[in-house]
């Protein structure tokens, strides 16, 4: 939907990225210590205990090696060599000396936390690989937390909306595409209306997207530009003022023109600023959260009532197809911006942080984890949701991707998966990178060891620097299957799909983290979703009415 | 319903509604145990015209009150005096529905809404004495022909003489709160339960809360007048919700013989015998009229049945055509016969002339015009056979227009004598018209006419457009449509009879004795005033028989969008009366375009499928005020009524707790909140030394 | 975005466009920029550019308040006077609130 | 407007359980993914109770057998979600990042998903009754008793507490393969719920109600390594352990809230 692109960016961000990255080191820098100061009472004061205790003097030798970086130990060896120019240097060696750092890092409290048993037994490589795993968990469970509450605000804002404005739960107008208007008493006959609503919507969201890979194909950018410009002008600006004129209306407050249209110029026109150019974070994501509530908001008014839960099953469905076939309908609209190595369609796309894209990390030594990384970080980021890793390890280039993943996600449904061809791409990538690498540590020497600072920053760094993201498209289809829920005005069953959907949230990311594959972020909470919907509606709400009604509880 | 958004919007809203009430019937929300629905489809709503708003609102969330049924007088006192509750929902008999109540209401601030309850033994006739009816005391005298500026020697009369002294002008008027109508019996029961259970002050001393209150949800979304409300309608493409529509209903008419664009109208031919088609009260979905219209439809109906029968020879020896009219809106300003007569003078009525169609019904023009034959309220007479004729005193002053007009009273002598069961007695000739449709026409052109009706001065009915002048106000005893046993329909079929022999003279100029068939009378009477399902309705009514509710007709005249069974039926039947049969199969049973001079329609549920051809047809009832562009509003030429829009009317009946108690709830909310922020922050901080962290749990 | 880690000219140059922006009846703009700068005018580690985004930032302060105050004052005004100016003001209205004159 | 009643009640019935969230669990991102998830055991748990219920149609008018059932649904499921936990601790520890805490007390485990289970079961027992609180009116109308609302409050309040005492005992007892405090856990819910069946014979349900969740209360408390001398120690309290955790707090808040 929203899509003005700049190719500009990326280097704008690069260099943007380049010199932010101090700034966040200061700040957090008294954090760590505090941590480290507040570790020791607490764990010390904690004599045996089965696995305490190790841990425990674990972590704290951890914690200091990771603050006064001793060198004796693994993670500060490796990572004198490979700390690249965290201060000087291009963009690149900023990032990547960040990335570096972190690695570094990482490692090694890892290590110091959980594989001290094993780590005596166990060769180099292994132990090279466990970590690699820890890593992709380690950020896991604050990422879930960070796309938990966008989703949890989003829902909140339809829901707050369906269940106070009328309109919004009033059927009668319904969208082009879905023609038939289950009119017909007989549920059969609905069903099979909503059956043929759903398919034809799910045609035109193919049929788009063809049409947009044969633009992209024939390089007519104007063509997308224009008409993503135009979609993106009509969501705010159309859409915006349907929201505020049903507001207005529900509570029966009388507007005037001059006000109204001063109020949504200046919202549509900063919207457009701080997304597509420089803008707070703050602001950003308030704005993207918005959008997606506004757009789910319109699903719900505008889709017939079985059509809409048809629709949520078909594009899930669709979203796994694209993901998982190996011909996915958009793979072909990646391979091409793969070839062109350019951006498309910049972000409709949630994003935790800034959108910054550091180095990828490159190790020269193995290639496995690193890959293995890759794709399981493609696969968040293809699956149009969180890109659990992928912030710090992606490479400028790569933002696309993300952006447009999620920008499918949203416009397209939710976006295919191009997983494969980014197996594909892996190898050369992270050859690149390593090649990159080296001769940079060739180029400048100087930059082999860094000032003492960078390694406690750079720990501290990337707890903001990997930014979480999440497909629009995602925001919105829960956010429909909540609202939807929540306009028969039982509160139990929305409940029991809020919660759903965050489950199967947290479970897509946990697969991600554990199978490192691809995988697509709508199917599995939609299902639970619609799953908890119709049991709920169906089966617990009788019974938990009846306990509520007579004041029994279980 | 009347005045919903749109006709699509208003099912869907009907559907909603549904819906909702299914959600709250479906499972034991705990919603159900708190409120009850009241029967809230009887609404005071309001309506404009050009100057004023009348009619009643809620406000936009609905008023609340705590209910207080009023038995006797001194309620009202107590009330306004000691109750300290305010505000109150005031719940009343129609006994006490009378303008000084609710001006005192109004004045004493603490009412914040009305309902009329109905019990099932209230009676009329012992307990309203005085009659009741919400009309002015001379109904439509504004846009009549007697108003101060056109002919300023009789508009005085009705002042001095009120053709309704019984007018409380309450439909006149607005009201600052909601009032509603409830007839149903388990919803008054309901009220009067909560009412004494809760409310009912124990010798004087008001109780304490919990009390019983009333919600009254009818927030009208029109204002000031017609002029703001439409123009603010009008105004935007985002403004979808209607602030007012014009009162909007078809003219229902039909001729004796087919008139034929090809051949010419001769002057003077055309014997106009009408009637009105609605009636009024102050609340939404109630308006029987049993008095103040049906009286006048069914005579009209049974009269045209009956001169039909002897269509062949009145169209073999006179040129002269007979046309049966009912006029819509007439209560509010003659909306019907104005745009008639306005149709008439732009040379367009029915229609204008359409050149490719052929076979295309004449115009009419007011020059066509031989007699008018009007039938108001004919139902209530003094001594059951003797009716009065009015004359209008100013165009009979013109000489030769007294003699048509003594011509007619001797016709309508006569044929009473022949038909000797109903005495037609002339009224004093300085005496203007009553309220009448003629008058419309008497402004524009002279022609000589009569209304005949069942009073000689004031009205007999006691309650002239009031939703209690139903079938009890006229005495129709007659529990289904066979029942021979009741004198009413007597009385109407002899009116009708007599009305169709002088007819039959007045058109053929000869005399003979035509009676009105008492079954068909009786079919019809009972139709419009106790059950619109009756068989002649399913007979005739095709689809929309399906939409009628066993209830006596509703006959106020809505809008563009609102429901309009009833004229469809009407005019149907009209049809099925006016017509004759013809040998058409469904298919072919139908007209090229509704220019044609005549109609078909398919009767699929009379004697298993009928085609009838008839001249039967129906001509928009709008004001010619919201046709004409830049009309002044002010301007007392036409009438101006427009009525608000609004969604839905509801009553809720529910418990409202006291605001100490409320007070305390929350008190001990927040109490509950902070007390246990203290503990957890208090236990999470020394949570090691707490649960001694130093015995690892496992160990324990 | 983060000001914060942008180089002093970039941090000069974004305050500067969003005010010039702000005067395209864009006071929204004006108030993003100054809270989002304010810290960047006032508290930041001085450094040269800093007059100048401290300047910018007190002006669309000030016209973003000016702003605030200049429309809510017109609403309460319009609001008040709503039914009293008839035609102009049902033509003025976005939503005309239903059942008040 | 009784919308004083909806929040007031609210307040009563939720406000120490978001106390609870607030202080210990926001800050914490992965105790915070550990009370959903367990919130969405006790779903599971309802969800098959619900579906026994409506399946054996002959029953649905004794509410006592839904009941019983229910109980045991979820005393299973939490029993599912203990051993899921137990699978899960090696992940955990990675996902832990830093602070063992979590994985090495396992009372606060214990206690997340206790109070996961209570917030769920509390919300599925009031939440519906407080959106009927927001209307103009109050109960009584149809000879319901005029103190329903508050009832239902404090009756769920305590249900919520019992959860998160229940969470602690249970998981504890299986630690330690305590079977006579497994059994207790499970009676003591079973008593609980079907107390309730006697409503609104208030005088009799609340206080046994509440005298059973200070027992488990005070039983969890000693489990959990508490006693009179702790609380005395606790007292007197060192104060930087305060701040230490208050640190840890806003670094948490920092990591965990965007």
């Amino acid at each position: 939907m929203d899509g003005h692109v700049n190719i500009d960016r990326d280097e704008k961000t690069l260099s943007v990225e380049e010199s932010g990255s101090r700034s966040g080191k200061k700040r957090r820098r008294s954090q760590n210590q505090d941590v480290s100061a507040s570790q020791p009472p607490t764990q010390s004061s904690r004599p045996e205990g089965e696995s305490a205790r190790p841990d425990a003097l674990d972590t704290e030798s951890a914690y200091n090696n990771s603050q006064t970086r001793d060198p004796a130990t693994q993670g500060v060896v490796r990572r004198h060599p490979r700390g690249g120019g965290g201060g000087g240097g291009g963009g690149d060696a900023g990032a990547r000396g960040e990335s570096e750092g972190r690695d570094g890092h990482v490692s090694a409290s890892t290590r110091g936390n959980v594989q001290d048993a094993r780590r005596m037994m166990q060769p180099q490589s292994e132990w090279e690989e466990l970590e690699e795993e820890e890593e992709e968990l380690k950020y896991g469970a604050q990422h879930v937390i960070k796309l938990f509450i966008p989703v949890s605000l989003c829902m909140l804002v339809v829901v707050a909306t369906v269940s106070s404005v009328r309109f919004y739960t009033q059927k009668g107008i319904y969208l082009l595409y879905t023609p038939f208007h289950e009119t017909s008493p007989s549920f059969g006959d609905r069903f099979f209306d909503a059956v043929r609503n759903s398919l034809i919507l799910l045609g035109v969201v193919v049929v788009l997207t063809v049409l947009l890979i044969i633009l992209y194909k024939k390089r007519c950018y104007k063509i997308i530009h224009g008409w993503l410009l135009m979609s993106s002008l009509l969501l705010l600006f159309f859409f915006t003022i349907m929201y505020m004129q049903e507001l207005l209306r529900g509570y029966n407050i009388g507007m005037d023109w001059i006000t109204v249209s001063i109020c949504v110029w200046n919202f549509g026109v900063m919207r457009m600023v701080s997304i597509h150019w420089h803008g707070p974070l703050p602001l950003q994501q308030a704005y993207l959260i918005f959008i997606a509530s506004l757009m789910s908001l319109m699903f719900i008014k505008y889709l017939p009532e079985y059509t809409l839960w048809m629709v949520l099953a078909v594009i899930s469905l669709w979203d796994l197809v694209a993901v998982l076939c190996p011909k996915g309908p958009l793979r072909i609209l990646v391979e091409t911006a793969q070839e062109r190595n350019e951006p498309i369609f910049p972000a409709l796309i949630y994003s935790s942080n800034f959108m910054y894209s550091t180095l990828g990390m490159a190790n020269p030594d193995d290639d496995s984890r690193s890959q293995g990384r890759e794709m399981a970080q493609e696969g968040t980021s293809n699956s149009g949701s969180a890109a659990s890793g992928a912030e710090g390890t992606q490479r400028p280039r790569d933002n696309p991707q993300r952006r447009r993943n999620a920008e499918n996600g949203h416009v397209v449904a939710d976006d295919a998966g191009f997983t494969d061809d980014w197996r594909g791409q892996l190898d050369k990538r992270t050859r690149q990178r390593r090649e990159q690498v080296n001769n940079f540590a060739q180029q400048n020497p100087s930059n082999v060891d860094y000032p003492q600072a960078h390694p406690r920053d750079l720990t501290a760094e990337e707890d903001d620097e990997r930014g979480v993201k999440l497909g629009l498209g995602d925001f919105i289809f829960y956010s429909v299957l909540v609202g939807k829920a929540s306009s028969y005005g039982d509160w139990n069953t929305t409940l029991a799909c809020f919660i759903a959907i965050l489950i199967g949230l947290c479970l897509t990311l946990i697969m991600l983290a554990i199978f490192k594959k691809a995988l697509p972020a709508l199917p599995i909470s939609i299902t639970f979703g619609l799953i908890f919907y119709f049991s709920t509606s169906l089966l617990v709400v009788p019974f938990t009415e009846k306990l509520a009604s007579q004041q029994v509880y279980i | 319903m009347a005045s919903k958004v749109t006709g699509r919007q208003a099912t869907l809203l009907r559907v909603l509604v549904l819906s909702g009430t299914f959600f709250l019937a479906a499972g034991e929300r705990v919603k159900n145990k708190i409120y009850d629905e009241i029967q809230g489809d009887m609404a005071c709503f309001k309506r404009f015209n050009g100057t004023h708003e009348i009619g009643c609102t809620s406000k936009f969330f609905g008023n609340t009150g705590v209910l207080h049924v009023i038995e006797e007088k001194a309620d009202f006192d107590w009330v306004y005096e000691h109750g300290p509750h305010q505000p109150y929902v005031l719940a009343f008999t129609p006994l006490f529905l009378t303008e000084a109540v609710l001006e005192r209401a109004t004045d004493s601030g603490k009412v914040s809404g009305v309902v009329v309850v109905v019990p099932e033994d209230f009676d009329p006739e012992t307990q309203l004495l005085d009659g009741f009816s919400g009309e002015t005391e001379c109904p439509d005298a504004y846009l009549g022909l007697y108003n101060a500026s056109s002919n300023p020697d009789y508009a005085g009369y009705c002042r001095k003489k009120p053709w309704n002294p019984n007018g409380t002008s309450m439909l006149y008027t607005s009201w600052e709160f909601p009032i509603f109508l409830i007839t149903n019996q388990t919803s008054v029961n309901n009220i009067q339960n909560c009412f004494e259970k809760f409310n009912k002050p124990v010798n004087g001393m008001p109780r304490d809360w919990p009390l019983c209150s009333l919600e009254l949800k009818s927030n009208m979304y029109g204002t000031t007048n017609s002029e703001v409300c439409m123009r603010r309608a009008s105004i935007g493409p985002l403004s979808t919700d209607n602030f007012c529509d014009p009162l909007y209903d078809y003219n229902i008419w039909g001729t004796l013989k087919p008139m034929n664009m090809s051949e010419e109208i001769p002057e003077k031919s055309v014997i106009i015998v009408a009637a009105r088609m609605d009636a009024a009260t102050m609340f939404d979905n109630i308006s029987p009229g049993a008095n103040s219209a049906v009286s006048g439809i069914i005579t009209l109906m049974s009269a045209a049945a009956a001169i039909f029968k002897h269509k062949e020879e009145i169209i073999n020896v006179s040129n002269k055509n007979i046309l049966f009219i009912l006029f819509q809106g007439e209560t509010w300003g003659y909306i019907g016969s104005s745009r008639v007569v306005w149709d008439m003078e732009q040379g367009q009525f029915p229609y204008k002339v359409k050149d490719d169609v052929k076979d295309q019904i004449a115009q009419i023009n007011l020059t066509h015009i031989d007699y008018f034959i009007e039938l108001e309220q004919v139902g209530q007479p003094e001594d059951i056979n003797k009716l009065y004729i009015h004359t209008d005193p100013i165009s009979n002053a013109n000489p030769e227009l007294k003699n048509e007009t003594d011509n007619l009273l001797n016709i309508l002598d006569e044929a009473s004598n022949l038909v000797n069961e109903t005495k037609f007695v002339r009224v004093r000739k300085d005496v203007p018209l009553p309220p009448s449709s003629i008058q419309s026409f008497l402004k524009h052109v002279n022609i000589s006419g009569v209304v005949i009706t069942d009073h000689e001065g004031e009205f007999k009915n006691p309650y002239y457009e009031s939703f209690l002048d139903n079938y009890r106000n006229v005495k129709y005893e007659a529990d289904n449509e066979t029942s021979d046993a009741d004198l009413y329909h007597k009385h109407i079929n002899n009116v009708a009879s007599v009305l169709a022999t002088a007819i039959y003279k007045l058109a053929t100029n000869t005399h003979k004795k035509i009676t009105a068939d008492p079954e068909l009378t009786n079919e019809l009477l009972f139709c419009y005033m106790k059950n619109m399902t009756c068989n002649l309705v399913q007979e005739y009514g095709g689809e929309m028989a399906k939409h009628l509710e066993p209830k006596p007709a509703k006959l106020y005249v809505s809008v563009e969008s609102g429901e309009r069974y009833r004229s469809y039926v009407t005019m149907y039947l009209m049809a099925g009366l006016l017509g004759d049969e013809v040998e058409r199969n469904q298919s072919d049973c139908k007209i090229e375009s509704i220019y044609n001079m005549n109609h078909f329609y398919y009767f699929s549920h009379l004697h298993n499928g009928t085609c009838v051809q008839t001249t039967v047809r129906m001509t928009e009832a709008m004001s010619p005020a919201f046709l004409i562009d830049d009309y002044d509003w002010k301007s007392g030429e036409y009438s101006t009524w427009t009525e608000s829009g609004w969604k839905l009317t509801k009553v809720m009946i529910f418990l409202r707790p006291s605001v100490l108690e409320e007070v305390a709830v929350v008190c001990g909310g927040v109490v509950s909140l902070v007390l246990s922020v203290i503990v957890v922050h208090f236990m999470n901080s020394r949570a090691d030394l707490l649960f001694g962290l130093s015995t690892p749990p496992a160990a324990c | 975005m983060n000001v914060e880690r942008l180089p002093n000219e970039r941090k000069l140059a974004i305050c500067r466009k969003y005010f010039m922006a702000g005067f395209a009846l864009l006071p929204f703009m004006w108030a993003v920029n100054a809270i989002w700068f304010l810290k960047e005018a006032f508290w930041a580690t001085p450094y040269p550019e800093q007059k100048q985004i401290r300047k910018y930032v007190i002006v669309s302060g000030i016209g973003a308040i000016v702003w605030l105050v200049g429309l809510i004052s017109w609403v309460i005004i319009f609001q008040q006077n709503r039914s009293n100016w008839g035609a102009t003001a049902d033509y003025l209205s976005f939503i005309i609130p239903k059942g008040i004159p | 407007m009784t919308v004083a009643e909806f929040f007031g009640c609210g307040l009563i019935a939720f406000g120490p359980s978001l106390a609870m969230f607030g202080l210990t669990i926001a800050t914490d991102p992965i105790r915070t993914i550990m009370l959903v998830a367990s919130a969405f055991f006790w779903l599971l748990a309802l969800l098959f109770s619900s579906i026994l219920y409506t399946a054996v149609v002959q029953l649905q008018d004794y509410l006592a057998f839904g009941v019983v059932f229910s109980v045991l649904f979820q005393e299973l499921f939490r029993f599912l979600w203990f051993l899921l936990i137990q699978k899960a601790e090696g992940g955990l520890k990675k996902v832990s990042d830093g602070n063992m805490q979590i994985v090495e007390n396992k009372h606060i485990l214990a206690y997340v998903s206790g109070l996961g289970f209570g917030m769920i079961s509390g919300a599925f027992s009031l939440v519906n009754v407080l959106a009927d609180m927001t209307g103009p009116g109050t109960i009584g109308m149809k000879g319901d008793p005029k103190n329903f609302f508050i009832a239902s409050a404090v009756t769920s309040l305590a249900f919520i507490l019992l959860h998160v005492f229940w969470g602690i005992l249970f998981f504890n007892a299986l630690h330690r393969r305590a079977y006579l405090q497994l059994a207790y856990v499970i009676l003591c819910h079973m008593l609980a719920s079907c107390i309730t069946l006697m409503n609104p014979i208030y005088s009799v349900t609340i206080p046994t109600i509440w005298i059973l969740t200070i027992l488990s209360g005070v039983l969890a408390f000693i489990v959990a390594g508490g006693s009179h001398r702790t609380i005395q120690s606790a007292f007197r309290g060192r104060p930087q352990v305060l701040q230490v955790n208050a640190d840890a707090t806003g670094n948490f808040t920092q990591v965990g809230g965007m």
